[in-house]
């Protein structure tokens, strides 16, 4: 099952590779059809999921089952290595709560990003081709259980990238591109240290042996190798551990000061692939700070809960200021999206359920809003060829769904009661409030509030309401009616939005409005395995052992 | 007074060292691409004297067999470094080591 | 679940409904689907005015109350917490039905007024369907029954009065106004959302009931200023919300939305709605939260008071004392006459809407002509819109036998026994700025009146360019008003517009309040919604019965206190029944008790106070522009500093532009800066001066300019740079180096090796 | 002072000189391969035909079989403890003549041959010569069986790098290798000698237990290791005796380069690890110990020096073949890594490295062949745009580049990741020299993503003339070995078993 959502857009990629490159419309549909496959197995994945079970350490007698689903564990390397025992090296797969909901995500915001690539027209085969082996890079990286497994996925997914911002990107693409490769591979080559470390620091409870498996790293009572780097009478070493993988994740969340590859790389980025990276990549930094980061080293968590949150903030207030000074809309939005993986951080450095609750849930909700945004940036691009706030205004007259489409999406990212972005900033506020460590941070991160409500609604009016500037993107007509319209330079399309763009786009708004009133059924798959989690990570646990 | 009468091992190993230096000293500062090369062979010597003080003062045949492939060894470097200077000559039309520096950093 | 609780759920979905099907059809709808609007509303309010009915008539208890709720969020077995859920829930009790029922009367009669007000607009569908999600949210704030939904349906208020305002958002003013609304109202929203928090934090529980339960019993960890701390805080939502000073910019400038909407959100519903928030945690605040809540109150009663007097335009005019009225409602909660400041807002909400409706008459007539100064001698022309104009501005400036009276009086003689109780001194401010405040109301409603009504036309005085200034700030069809003659056009508006006037103005007068014209506490509004008893300060449960003692007289209405004891005995009893019947709701601390008990004592004095205020505030107004024994213009030329001072509003806009707006956007700026070029590019001018030097190529400068990558491209390029010089391509250069490597290490070995390292 | 021996002691000598022939099919096999290669080419003089290339890889590939037979045959010494057989040499026998098969396939791909030469004549037959002078480094167990190998080896290798007589860059390269050779192998000999002096022995394991008996002259000692390392870092290319490597690689015949940048490489870490490991394993000990003899912290300098200085240099490189010949250099420091540890996991990381490098050098070369044979050279500047109309061959030299920063999932991640697992395995002891390895491969990443994205990411400035079709064999080849780099780096067990099979040297005394 598991295995079949992974590699699903590879094998599409495969069959792609056969398809003659003058074939575009082919190559697209398999491509769609393939994410859509992904979409219906992610949700027979749901519809098969057990949210009793907690999941983040091992069931009874040291075994994920139990306590994992859908686990796929089969020996992958296993050697011999003299005195060290042997490498096991498992092919690994499962999820459990905090990894469920990203799956779900990442299957949605592919197929979307599918749809919204039917646009591109430069080499769409070798487009599809790197796009399809990203989606399952990112798919792999949320359902591998195996830390080398994890560490490969990773790595995969950044060429892909590369390329696909370096090809398909704007004019400034080369140097976006090459910066996002340095700084994530920068992130990652030093987890791959951590990562020997820890396999030679943990025994699996079952076969004794070394192992990668994050099941059994997850409980401090593995770490029983005395003298190894990471052991825990290691303080030193395992706080270094930590802040490099902490900065590894962050360097993907983005965390202030690590965040500078962002926006160059939204703004250069076509569309589906800012949607991508906004959708789901950032998320692959928190989700690893939960699944790797926090569990293998809670005391060191417990220690920093504080640098983190303040972190959190600092993301929140500085992402919001630097939003309101932009004129660049796709680079706001870029800003925005640093503004809000800040609630994000601030609900992990709670630590307590609330707080991770909301955390998580944020990043569902960033994943399904952003991509709206972005998708949205895009429809105005395509049309005007520009992306200056100052260049538009009374659209809103003109464009009247794209206008409604907009409010909506601007609102659920300003956290509107009612839709989904609300719920869990709240969620990250009460977590981070009711926690004596990080109450200051939280009062102070409320600001972040009102500074998004500053930039949003201001981008929002000067590009929608009042009426068209002097200087703007297109021309005003009286039309037969008598009615004003507009119409842009060269474009061909229809003025306000089309079947396809509606397509992706109504999809994410019921979502976001269904999820701010009813959030239980992302929220019901969470609990058990984050209070499991905030179990693992309480002082009280960390005592025992 | 008995070391400077009788010729010892430290007599030759001293001869070679001062051969290796020549040796070197040609190699590196040399024009002639043929200079340099005999720099080499004095390289070879020194090793050679070595290895027969060695085995004359440890005993054993080691060192006699060790020095005789040396000496064939040079002889064929010789050989080839000849062919290659040649070429060199024909291309460059000189032998200058130092001046032959087309490729670099 | 009770049936009421039922029929309040319908009700509150009702409006919704609405909102979705003319969201999405009102084109394809006959009349846009005004009609569905108008009938949904009308649903609404009869099941309402039914609910009120058998709350407040049938059962008649000022104890009554029934509440359900359901799991919204559960979080599963929390470490630490145990079982954790966030629950959601309706709660019905005498306020809860009141409110219903007026703000449903006021919607319906809203809806009904815009069909005649807005007819012809091109988004006239959508217009009521924001009307609608506009009433959903307003009736979720009255039915929640937790801080969380509040907040919910507060921001949801906030969405839909952003909506309205900008209604007409091609008009950048409306633009501007829609968007400062939003933010001020967020900031509130931030201080109420910490207090939130603040609570949540220590009971994991929104719930009204459990957070009172919890801290009756003592629970709050923290210490007494964080709780003092969260009543502000919470009181800050009510700040943003019903347009306190310092937050109260936003509401004169939300006038630019259309004036039936003003009269509904900006001066009946929602601006009341923070009042109606306060007074829903009135027991957990502590009296130092309460002297906070009393004076900013009273300041802003009075400062509104003092712009009112100078403004031109009617609406504004009608806006600040909007704000002025709802300062005396704060002021009223804060001197804990709580019963009275909830009166006055249901009565304001009336006369107020009355008010609002009826300018929109009159701007409607004058063909969008806002400003006072060219109205004129519309008596003849507008008889009804006369009639019940000025029958809401008595009631307004607080004349006797209007409710305005019964409810602004009580308030007053609040603010006079809290002033004693609180031994006198700087409290004496409060009723001081309050009966001031009254004067002033007075005599720029009478102007008002006069400027509006009296007199003859002065519409052809208006200078021309004057005119097309003023154009930009009307209603939509601005363009209609082009001819100078409007003021021959204006004649009476239609009966969907009339009809509401007169039925806000009939609820204006004080027996549908009180059978005594000079006493609300003898009417059924006070004895409904008693004084809860507090859960803070020296409240504790077990001398519950001797607060019942203290706190008899205000049930018995005005009873000398020679005469209190037999009423205490009997009273004693009520609140013991009442006690077992619904949780002792009906006992207060002494504290409150004292002040209640004071302010009935001075009841009759504030009655003396206020009327020779508002006459004395009449008069004046009758001096000034009837008898014309004082011009307005010369003395504004004598006290123009005054004078300017109030006409620009003491000159809040222009301060908050200067700090705080200009503030965020220079700090942005500079942030931004910060971004793109320190943490982006830390050795940026190191690499520029690197760039100089000849041997950084180009290729390299393209793709790596500045950054942290950057920065170590940068010095890797360096070095790499001087390490290639070594590969000089001379042979000899490199055995030469061989030699000196392996020289150098030898020596740096012997050396160890002497040392016997 | 030396009596002649008695007959007896002779036949005893013929006996065993016949038994050890058992033992030395393979190098036997492959000397006859030369003689024949010369003598065809003698006989198909002047004719261009593909006989004698096509004779090479036969031969080459026949000559696994009898390698292959002596898996069964017990590790031992031969010809008087001249020479040995063992897993170890096992390893290198097969790794030397496949990457022979793979330098000749390489060179049939080469175009340049045949606008150089006239006429292919005996460069295979060197080639061949070189694989038996490598194989015998890497089985020598005697100095003087080790500097006659390495002297074969050098020769060939100053032949073939100066093979384009009438190309003045190639002729330069032969001229620069033969004299930085000639002085490094020199001083080595020197180093012999001063070794020689002090144990009065050649054979590597009776100088270890001389050493190990007697002691000896720390400083001299240190002297002797010294030149004796300045010898083998000539052949593993490591800083700073790398100095002749970017000129020579530049300069050679590209296949050449390849080769030379892999194979030679590789016997050179043979002979490091048999003599170091062997002769003066008690390196390893901790330092007041091993005074004298402190060659483990010599070579943690060298490698750290080879990786900085090669990834950082490489950054500037304009031309290809020179950029890949620094980044050769910075691979020699990572290798290195490898021995450092002086442990099992340590050796098999070594070598399972080796092959590594091994695959995706080659494929790297071959690419920049091919693509050198459309625009005529290797400058960087010419790559612009080529992905769009090579596209395979853009996506190969991709594969091959990231398998050479060492990411997953290709072979070259798996290298890394043993090389670190090493050195992690013993705690935080070598935590530092990792620090190195993983900062310089992001460095590296910079430089090498430079190919990629000229290829890709940039319209070439000049309008493409001539068609760049590739021709099917060279596209399924290149294919190939793409899909091996891949395949190995996500199953790699029988890379990594091989390795450990192979990491058993004879008369090894590591703890």
């Amino acid at each position: 099952m598991l295995s079949l959502i992974v590699f699903l857009p590879i094998i599409a990629g495969l069959v792609i590779l056969a398809v003659p490159s003058s074939q575009k419309q082919i190559i697209r549909i398999v491509s769609l059809l393939a994410a859509l496959a992904q979409g219906v197995l992610a949700v027979l994945i749901w519809r098969g999921y057990d949210p009793a079970l907690p999941g983040i350490t091992a069931g009874p007698g040291g075994s994920p089952l139990g306590s994992f689903q859908f686990v796929e564990k089969v020996p992958w390397i296993s050697l011999h290595l003299g005195g060290f025992g042997s490498l096991n090296i498992e092919y690994f797969l499962g999820v459990d709560g905090i990894s469920i909901t990203m799956v779900i995500l990442t299957a949605l915001v592919s197929a979307i990003g599918v749809l919204s690539s039917w646009t591109i027209q430069k080499q769409v085969k070798g487009y599809f081709i790197l796009y399809n082996l990203l989606a399952s890079a990112m798919m792999g990286c949320f359902v591998a259980l195996d830390f080398f497994l994890f560490y490969v996925f990773w790595e995969i997914m950044l060429l892909p990238m590369y390329f696909l911002i370096g090809i398909w990107g704007g004019p400034n693409r080369e140097y976006a591109a090459i910066k996002f490769f340095l700084y994530t591979l920068f992130g990652s080559v030093f987890m791959l240290l951590v990562m020997i470390g820890l396999y030679f620091s943990v025994t699996d409870p079952v076969t004794g042996q070394h192992t990668f498996s994050l099941v059994a790293m997850a409980t401090q009572t593995n770490f029983n190798i005395p003298g190894a780097i990471f052991a825990p009478e290691n303080h030193l070493w395992r706080q270094i551990a930590f802040i490099v993988l902490f900065v590894g994740f962050a360097i993907k969340v983005p965390m202030f000061p690590f965040h500078t590859w962002l926006p160059d790389a939204h703004v250069e980025a076509p569309t589906p692939i800012s949607v991508i990276l906004a959708g789901v990549l950032l998320k692959l930094g928190t989700y690893g700070m939960i699944r790797i980061n926090f569990p293998l080293f809670p005391e060191v968590f417990h220690a920093s809960m504080y640098v983190i949150g303040i972190f959190g903030a600092i993301n929140i207030i500085y992402g919001a200021f630097c939003a309101l000074a932009q004129q660049d809309l796709k680079k706001m939005v870029a800003y925005s999206s640093i503004s809000h993986m800040g609630y994000v951080l601030l609900g992990l450095s709670a630590g307590n359920s609330e707080g991770m609750v909301g955390a998580l849930y944020q990043m569902f909700n960033h994943g399904t809003i952003t991509a709206m945004l972005f998708l949205l940036v895009g429809v105005i691009y395509d049309r005007a060829h520009t992306r200056q706030i100052d260049k538009f205004g009374g659209l809103a007259s003109y464009m009247p769904v794209y206008a409604a489409v907009v409010t909506v999406a601007w609102f659920a990212s300003l956290g509107l009661p009612g839709l989904s972005g609300f719920i869990s900033e709240a969620l990250v506020f009460v977590g981070a409030f009711s926690s004596e460590t990080t109450r200051p941070i939280a009062m102070v991160s409320v600001l972040g509030i009102v500074f998004g409500v500053a930039y949003l609604l201001w981008s929002l009016q000067r590009m929608f309401l009042g009426k068209r500037k002097a200087d703007a993107a297109y021309d005003l007509e009286i039309g037969t009616d008598g009615h004003e319209h507009i119409h842009f330079h060269d474009w061909k399309g229809k003025l306000d939005l089309d079947g396809r763009e509606l397509a992706m786009l109504v999809p994410l708004v019921l979502i976001t409005i269904f999820l701010g009133i009813y959030p239980m059924p992302v929220l019901g798959m969470l609990t058990s395995s984050i209070n499991k989690l905030v179990q693992v990570l309480s002082p009280v646990v960390m005592s025992q052992m | 007074m008995e070391q400077f009468t009788t010729i010892g091992l430290n007599h030759y190993l001293t001869i070679s060292a001062i051969l290796l230096g020549f040796g070197l000293f040609a190699v590196m500062t040399r024009k002639n691409a043929i200079v340099v090369l005999m720099g080499v062979e004095l390289i070879l010597n020194a090793a050679n004297i070595n290895f027969l003080a060695f085995s004359k003062f440890n005993g054993g045949m080691e060192g006699v067999m060790f020095a005789l492939f040396v000496i064939v060894i040079a002889a064929a470097e010789a050989a080839i470094a000849l062919a290659i200077v040649i070429n060199i000559f024909k291309l460059f039309k000189s032998v200058d080591v130092s001046s032959i520096d087309s490729m670099k950093e | 679940m009770h049936s009421l609780i039922q029929l309040s759920i319908v009700v509150l979905l009702l409006p919704l409904l609405s909102f979705v099907i003319l969201i999405f059809f009102n084109r394809r709808l006959p009349r846009r689907g005004d009609f569905i609007g108008v009938g949904i509303l009308g649903a609404a309010f009869g099941i309402s005015a039914y609910i009120f009915w058998s709350v407040i008539v049938q059962t008649y208890d000022p104890a009554f109350r029934v509440a359900w709720d359901f799991t919204w969020i559960d979080l599963g077995n929390v470490p630490g917490v145990g079982p954790l859920q966030i629950r959601m829930g309706v709660v019905i009790d005498n306020l809860t039905s009141i409110m219903l029922a007026m703000v449903t009367l006021i919607s319906l009669l809203v809806h009904l007024y815009s069909t005649g007000y807005m007819a012809g607009d091109k988004n006239y569908g959508r217009y009521f369907a924001f009307l609608g999600i506009f009433t959903f949210s307003m009736l979720g704030i009255v039915l929640s029954d937790n801080l969380f939904s509040i907040y919910i349906f507060w921001e949801l208020v906030g969405l839909s009065s952003y909506l309205l305002i900008g209604f007409f958002f091609e008009k950048d003013s409306a633009a501007d106004a829609q968007k400062k609304a939003f933010l001020a109202n967020r900031v509130g929203d931030i201080g109420m959302w910490l207090g939130i928090l603040i609570l949540y934090s220590q009971f994991h529980t929104f719930s009204f009931e459990q957070i009172y339960a919890n801290l009756a019993a003592g629970k709050f960890a923290l210490s007494n200023a964080w709780l003092t701390a969260a009543g502000i805080l919470l009181f800050m939502g009510c700040v943003g919300k019903s347009a306190q000073f310092p937050l109260h910019v936003w509401l004169p400038d939300a006038m630019e939305g259309p004036t039936p909407v003003s009269a509904l959100i900006h001066a009946a519903t929602m601006v009341a709605a923070g009042v109606y928030f306060v007074a829903r945690i009135f027991v957990m605040l502590t009296p130092d939260a309460l002297h906070v809540i009393a004076f900013i109150g009273a300041c802003t009663a009075f400062m509104a008071a003092t712009i009112a007097i100078t403004q031109n335009d009617i609406k504004r005019v009608l806006a600040y004392s909007t704000v002025s009225q709802l300062g005396y409602m704060v002021l009223g909660l804060g001197v804990g006459a709580y019963s009275a400041s909830l009166f006055h807002l249901v009565t304001h909400a009336f006369f107020k809407a009355c008010l609002f409706l009826g300018s929109g008459a009159i701007i409607h007539a004058m063909h969008h002509e806002q400003d006072m100064r060219w109205m004129g001698g519309l008596r003849k022309h507008m008889p009804w819109t006369f009639a019940t104009f000025t029958l809401a501005t008595l009631a307004l400036a607080g004349l006797p036998l209007t409710s305005g009276f019964l409810s602004k009086d009580a308030i007053l003689a609040g603010a006079i026994g809290f002033a004693k109780v609180e031994g006198g001194g700087i409290f004496y401010l409060i009723p001081v700025l309050g009966f001031f405040s009254a004067m002033l109301t007075a005599f720029y409603m009478g102007r008002q009146i006069w400027l509006v009504f009296f007199g003859e036309s002065r519409t052809h005085l208006k200078p021309a360019d004057n005119h097309h200034a003023g154009h930009h700030a009307h209603d939509s069809h601005a363009a209609h008003s082009d001819d100078h003659h409007a003021y021959h056009g204006v004649h009476e508006v239609s009966w969907n517009m009339r009809a509401p006037l007169v039925i806000l103005a009939a609820l204006s007068v004080f027996f549908v309040y009180s059978p005594d014209p000079l006493d609300g506490a003898k009417g059924w509004f006070m004895k409904m919604i008693p004084t809860p008893a507090t859960v803070v300060g020296e409240a504790n449960p077990q001398i519950g019965s001797l607060h019942a003692v203290t706190a008899a007289p205000h049930l018995a209405g005005v009873v000398p206190t020679a005469e209190a004891v037999p009423a205490v005995a009997e009273h004693g009893a009520v609140a013991g029944e009442h006690g077992e019947a619904k949780g002792g709701h009906l006992y207060s601390d002494s504290r409150q008790a004292e002040i209640v008990h004071a302010g009935h004592a001075a009841h009759y004095t504030a009655i003396y106070i206020s009327s020779i205020m508002v006459v004395l505030g009449i008069g004046l107004a009758f001096v000034v522009y009837v008898f014309g024994i004082i011009d307005p213009d010369k003395t504004a030329q004598a006290i123009r500093p005054l004078y300017l001072f109030s006409l620009n509003k003491w000159y809040w806009d222009e301060i908050y532009d200067a700090t705080f707006i200009k503030g965020s956007m220079v700090l942005a700026k500079m942030l931004s800066w910060f971004d793109t070029n320190v943490v982006d590019g830390i050795v940026n001018g190191v690499a520029l001066l690197v760039r100089k030097f000849a041997f950084v190529n180009d290729s390299f400068d393209k793709h790596v300019v500045d950054g942290m990558v950057n920065f170590t491209a940068f010095t890797v390029n360096t070095t790499g740079a001087v390490l290639r010089k070594l590969q000089t391509g001379k042979v000899q250069t490199y055995v030469a180096m061989l030699i000196l490597v392996l020289f150098g290490y030898f020596v740096f070995y012997f050396t160890r090796l002497i040392r016997g390292i | 002072m030396f009596e002649l021996p008695s007959g007896a002691e002779i036949q005893g000598i013929i006996a065993s000189l016949k038994a050890s022939v058992g033992f030395f099919i393979p190098e036997i096999y492959l000397s006859v391969l030369f003689m024949l290669l010369i003598v065809i080419d003698l006989v198909a003089k002047g004719r261009k035909n593909n006989l004698l290339s096509i004779t090479t890889l036969l031969g080459l590939a026949g000559s696994t079989i009898f390698i292959y037979q002596q898996h069964s045959l017990p590790a031992g010494e031969l010809f008087f403890g001249m020479y040995v057989l063992d897993e170890f040499a096992l390893f290198f026998k097969y790794f030397f003549v496949l990457s022979g098969i793979l330098a000749v396939i390489v060179t049939m791909a080469d175009e340049q041959f045949d606008r150089e030469v006239k006429s292919i004549g005996e460069y295979y037959a060197l080639i061949v010569a070189m694989v038996i002078g490598m194989i015998m480094m890497a089985s020598s167990a005697d100095l003087l069986m080790i500097f006659l190998s390495m002297e074969l080896v050098s020769f060939t290798g100053y032949l073939l790098a100066g093979y384009f007589k009438r190309n003045s860059r190639s002729s330069e390269a032969a001229l620069k290798y033969l004299v930085y050779g000639a002085v490094s192998s020199g001083l080595m000999v020197y180093g012999f000698s001063l070794i020689y002096g002090i144990t009065a022995q050649t054979n590597l394991i009776k100088i270890s237990l001389e050493l190990a008996a007697h002691g000896s002259d720390s400083l001299v000692m240190i002297l002797a290791t010294l030149v004796v390392l300045a010898g083998f870092g000539y052949k593993i290319g490591a800083v700073p005796f790398h100095f002749w490597s970017p000129d020579v690689y530049e300069g050679a015949p590209t296949p050449i380069t390849a080769y030379l940048s892999v194979a030679s490489k590789a016997a050179g870490f043979a002979l490091l690890m048999r003599f170091f490991y062997i002769a003066i394993p008690h390196g390893g000990l901790p330092p007041e110990d091993k005074l004298g003899l402190d060659w483990v912290s010599l070579l943690m300098l060298l490698s750290v020096a080879s990786m900085i200085y090669g990834n950082v240099v490489a950054l500037w490189q304009k031309n290809v073949k020179r950029l890949l010949a620094y980044s050769s250099i910075a691979h020699a420091g990572y290798i290195l890594l490898g021995i450092i540890v002086m442990s099992d996991l340590g050796t098999q990381a070594t070598l399972l490295y080796l092959l590594s490098y091994f695959l995706m050098n080659f494929g790297a070369f071959y690419v920049v062949i091919l693509i050198a044979n459309k625009t005529g050279n290797e400058n960087l500047e010419d790559y612009r745009g080529l992905g769009i109309k090579m596209p395979l061959a853009g996506a190969a030299l991709t594969v091959f580049l990231i398998s050479l920063v060492g990411l997953p999932p290709t072979v070259g991640f798996i290298g890394k990741l043993y090389i670190f697992s090493a050195l992690l395995a013993k705690g935080s002891l070598y935590l530092g020299l990792a620090l190195v390895g993983i900062m310089t491969s992001v460095i590296s990443l910079y430089y090498y993503m430079l190919i990629p994205l000229n290829m890709f990411l940039r319209e070439s400035k000049k309008p493409d003339e001539k068609s760049m079709k590739l021709d099917l064999a060279p596209q399924i080849f290149m294919t190939v070995l793409m899909i091996l780099t891949l395949v190995f780096g996500i199953y790699f067990a029988p890379l990594s078993d091989f390795a450990k099979y192979s990491s058993a040297m004879f008369g090894i005394t590591l703890h």
